[in-house]
């Protein structure tokens, strides 16, 4: 496959603008991004039901970040990102259910329902983080730890255009290069946060080249295949010791920034519609798969049907799960189980010894 | 007048942004998108893009240059998304803006007033449901509002506006959809509530009842199902925390020899244990009872509706405190 | 043995870095310049570069970067120059240490420890003399400790660093060249003392006074000089602020029946506060006088020395209110 | 004058390398940076009397970057600074004996002997801040104001090296640009922060250029005359429109970082006195007057003795001056006076009205 869109390039040559890829990974890659697409649209829908509440931020148009980025480390290496996590969980490995189960409040959730949609973690996957930026020098942090043990692994720390302004970003910046911390700083930019564009958020122009003393790629982060060569050659820059890199993924929200958000008042429907239409990850992939017929439309529908039925089998499930039990409220407060005072003192947690 | 607090608070900043060409709002997405919450709305239409600003996600460094603008002469309203993210810039409320007064001898001024919503909405989180009130109200320097009424929320916010001292104004998500009558004296582009001074919302004989924010309708409820059983609550609405109204309490307990508090923060260090404090400093011979804390459960907040109604304060736990507290008779 | 509180800290960092190698110190002049307060010398020199780590000026950065390498399995000992600095921070000391735990359904852990000198020094002003000690124990999922002896510093901080929690170590800048008597077993390599229960450190049966920190040893003088007036004083250091023992004050109180806390912090929301009211909901009918709080003055520090010394809490404040207290019999 | 080191420039063409001055004007620099010197010689010996305590950070050899910039501006501009500002209230125009009997902590200091060395504040300058970096948005609030106002103003806004890792000035950097404020970064590089040289502080190499998009210049700190040049080059930048400026002032600090640091630990004394003699500020501004003979070495004496004079003179004075009141304890907490709880309740502040 050659890129639609070159790298650009910022203090490293950067890699080949061209990857190869075969039937497999292509059926592969394109039942992966359809899962994450359809997780979302079920969420959507459980939703508008009322059975999920609070903030609930989907990922629809970026798949092709989660997806590719995954395909480019190993699943010892390590990922942290901000609230928009639903599909890192699924790319980690967390199932459907467990994910659903969170997002509809069950005890069978990733985090027993006692985090949320922004706040879901797995194995070497650290949430879920709700607080713009802050994520950043905690990714810092676990890279720290892998140069700590040697263990040879890398961290990648996603974050959007929006918290790409938060100071601790560039203290962050300023100690993974001075420590030479196997980190990836990753921008996912949507071109918005919340309702802001990128225009009037951010002086100067680029992300990939923000950190000033730290190379960097600008990606095209609707092509699964360019984010994944850009992922490999940043961790193999990070594996050989050369300390951090940026890289900053051209993406795409298709829906609001969280429910309450039409998304249409600080951006034309054109706008999203002409992405929808001429930059779709997904379809960008089938079209791949078809023009090498290495599968045909009704092969696709199939696999998207299986996939359908996957997430609403999943979510079949959630539903039917049980909220937590009452004493989980005052459950993993501490590690050890504590007595802690209630809303009424007089009905204070005492645990069972 | 039937208003929401939204449109309270919305009037009430119109209103100054009016008054006082220093006057001006900052803030993440306050300007074109409206607000956040839709507090702004308008606001931007009507006043333009150099005194409605829309900042980027940088809450430290929009503090400070709230601060700063201050000290030079203006008098911004810088609105938090949220209380939570303003952690991020904390520093600046109580390191630049509340403490340099007193460390210029009296030279340096910053009027501004920090607001945004406070303290736990709903169904999201341990990260975007803390309430604040007691770290603030910790601190010398600052002056911090809670208002709850719609009456509140104009007088006291515009009140704060106008001090010359650096205010912090805790909103509550959940009220700005509450509906209000308002008096036609608190709707005059003048009205004012003194900050410092709190409100008898209702009177009463058997109990005090003292709380802030959104939690007094939730007390004004439970003294209604109390009134039922016989027993009298008298209601106080802090509307500040500091300076804290202690006579007000004090007086009522007087009355009443008992007392009850309820506040949607963690129980350690809260709002309830100084009133409590100060009401056995001040009133200890009148108390017929121990006083019960009301708050919020000990623990971060959690996602799960059943978990999370168990975390918040609902007027049954109210209701149960009062009951205890006049049952225990010496 | 004598050491002071200086060598205890440092003596406590030493073994546990020898004990566990996951255990590395990050902070501000920590390593090469071997400390603000000397507290880490020698530290750099015996472990490296790899565990020893000084930090550009960034407390928001490496706080965060120390909570990241907790969560993937080391155990940071993070220092704040002081914890004035640490305001920079505390949204990840918050938000991403003491709550991940809970939001992770108990997924995530971040065994970290928080520490660096609190509260007033001298002549340093405003924005370097504030206690957080009621700030952070507001927080659930912090624990809290506020050592005071030697001993204090060697086992809480020991018990700290073993701890799977967050865990933030308050201590006082003025204590460190105290010199306290360390006894054969707090020398012990293992030495560890549980945090949450407090320590009555002299006993009595007129009064209790309540304290933490620094502050302990202003009782223990006005101790002395109220059993000269024949006056009984039960002294009671707190250790640990979250968890809170109250069970030992309380105990303490149904002896005496009178009640003094005394801190460095301002008033409003402070540890006295809270003291207070769970004494008087936990032992209400076993109080014979009123509770008093004696706290620093609710002021930013001032720098003149005079001022100074009128706005921090001096022995004869604490003997002044137990007079009161115990003069005042019902 | 040609400026012995060029400005190194950033996205901007910079100013000639070279200034005019003359007799007098030679004569008043050397003056005010000899006041500045002084001073600070006199605050370490009423410290090292035990007359000063707590943290007090002196000035000496970093002259030419405050005083070059106050000839740059004019009294109408604005300046904000960290806790090293007692030469920045000389500059702005505060008398020795406020300043001095802020640091014997009396009622006639400048800040009432409520500050101290760290938070003095005279007439459109901010202090005199302890927290580091925490000025850095502040100084973009002024001149936020300034162009709220439209006054044509400026704000200096000084930072050291380690401050110029601190993310607050990063959002700082973005705000500006974004708002264009006529706000001028300038980072004081004496080469350390504490007992942290730059090298181990901070990632990439130059300070001039950390906004990224904001122009900058690399200028000698030691140089008064480069100094001004570049301070008038960035003022003119700002009053024209054009948004924000960063400079770098490479300069140096002959002392320890506050009083209790020898300042010999992380630095040979081959380093200082190498500084001291090659570079010092003071001596380039009398080696151009005594080339030039605008004046002879006696009339310099004789300006030193008189500077000396003052200093002592106002020492004195300020020593001989009262403690501030008891109830100054209470007043400037709120711009009202209001009751205020003591350490004993019972002695709580009640104002008289
Ligand atoms: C410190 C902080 N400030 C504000 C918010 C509110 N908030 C949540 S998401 C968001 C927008 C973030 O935009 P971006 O970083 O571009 O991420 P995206 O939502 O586009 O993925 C804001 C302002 C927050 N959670 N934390
Ligand atoms: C946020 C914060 N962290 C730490 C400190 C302690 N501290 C005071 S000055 C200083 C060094 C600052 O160095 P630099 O910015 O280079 O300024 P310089 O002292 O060289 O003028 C430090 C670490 C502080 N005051 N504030
Ligand atoms: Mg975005
Ligand atoms: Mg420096």
């Amino acid at each position: 496959v050659n890129f639609a869109k070159k790298f650009e390039t910022y203090l490293c040559d950067g890699p080949e603008n061209t990857a190869t890829t075969n039937k497999d990974e292509l059926i592969h890659y394109f039942t992966e991004m359809s899962r994450m697409r359809r997780i979302e649209l079920v969420a959507d829908g459980l939703y508008k039901k009322k059975l999920i509440r609070g903030f609930c931020h989907l990922y629809n148009g970026q798949e092709a970040v989660c997806g590719g980025l995954e395909y480019a480390i190993t699943k010892q290496d390590h990922i942290i990102t901000a609230y928009r996590d639903h599909t890192y969980m699924l790319s980690r490995g967390a199932t459907p259910e467990e994910i659903l189960a969170e997002l509809l409040m069950k005890e069978t959730g990733c985090s027993k329902g006692k985090g949320g949609s922004m706040h879901m973690f797995t194995d070497n996957f650290y949430g879920g983080n709700g607080i713009v930026g802050a994520q950043c020098p905690v990714g810092a942090g676990i890279a720290f730890t892998q140069k700590y043990n040697k263990t040879g692994n890398v961290c990648l720390t996603l974050y959007g255009d929006g918290a790409a302004n938060q100071g601790q970003l560039y203290e962050a910046f300023n100690m993974a290069e001075l420590w030479k911390l196997p980190v990836i700083f990753i921008c996912e930019n949507n071109g918005y946060g919340m309702g802001t564009s990128t225009k009037r958020s951010t002086a100067g122009k680029g992300y990939y080249d923000r950190a000033h003393y730290i190379p960097g790629l600008k990606v095209d982060g609707m092509d699964i295949f360019a984010v994944r060569t850009a992922g490999k050659y940043a961790a193999d820059w990070c594996r050989a010791g050369k300390g951090p890199f940026v890289l900053e993924m051209d993406t795409y929200r298709y829906v609001g920034h969280s429910m309450s958000d039409p998304g249409t008042t600080y951006r034309t429907r054109e706008e999203v519609n002409e992405v929808r239409s001429h930059r779709d990850p997904i379809e960008h992939v089938r079209s791949l798969i078809l023009s090498n017929k290495f599968a045909t439309e009704d092969d696709l529908t199939a696999i998207e049907d299986k996939v359908r039925k996957e997430m609403e089998d999943a979510a079949e499930k959630a539903i039917a799960a049980k909220l937590p039990a009452d004493r989980e409220l005052y459950t993993n407060v501490y590690i050890q189980e504590v007595p802690i005072r209630a809303v009424e003192a007089s009905n204070s947690f005492v645990p069972s010894k | 007048k039937e208003v929401t607090v939204r449109e309270a608070i919305n009037s009430a900043l119109d209103e100054e942004l009016a008054r006082d060409q220093r006057v001006y709002v900052m803030g993440e997405e306050v300007a074109q998108y409206n607000g956040a919450y839709k507090i702004t709305k308008g606001l931007f239409e009507k006043y333009g893009a150099d005194r409605i600003i829309d900042t980027p996600i940088t809450e430290a460094g929009f503090a400070g240059i709230g601060v700063g603008s201050a000290m030079a002469g203006l008098r911004p309203v810088v609105e938090f998304m949220t209380w939570n993210f303003a952690m991020q810039a904390i520093d600046h409320i109580v390191n630049s803006s509340a403490k340099t007064h007193y460390m210029s001898g009296g030279k340096v001024f910053n009027p501004i007033v920090w607001r945004g919503p406070n303290g736990p909405p709903t169904s999201v989180g341990a990260q975007h449901s803390q309430c604040f009130a007691a770290w603030y109200g910790n601190v010398p320097g600052l002056k911090v509002i809670v208002p709850w009424s719609a009456e509140d929320h104009r007088g006291l916010l515009k009140s704060a506006i106008r001090d010359d001292n650096p205010v912090v104004c805790l909103e509550s998500e959940l009220l700005y959809n509450y509906k209000f009558t308002l008096s036609p004296e608190s709707q005059d582009k003048d009205f004012l509530i003194p900050i410092g001074k709190a409100k008898v919302e209702r009177q009463g004989t058997d109990i005090t009842i003292v709380s802030f924010s959104r939690i007094v309708s939730n007390c004004l409820e439970a003294a209604e199902i109390l009134a039922k059983e016989g027993i009298s609550a008298e209601v106080i609405n802090l509307r500040s925390i500091r300076p804290l109204d202690v006579e007000t309490i004090v007086k009522s307990v007087q009355k009443t020899n008992r007392l009850v508090t309820a506040e949607e923060g963690w129980p350690q260090h809260g709002v309830g244990s100084e009133i409590a404090a100060q009401v056995v400093e001040n009133a200890f011979d009148y108390l017929d009872a121990p006083i019960e804390r009301i708050t919020g459960a000990d623990v971060p907040m959690p996602y799960a509706k059943n978990l999370e109604d168990a975390a918040m304060v609902q007027v049954q736990n109210i209701v149960n405190a009062c009951r205890r507290v006049c049952y225990r008779k010496k």
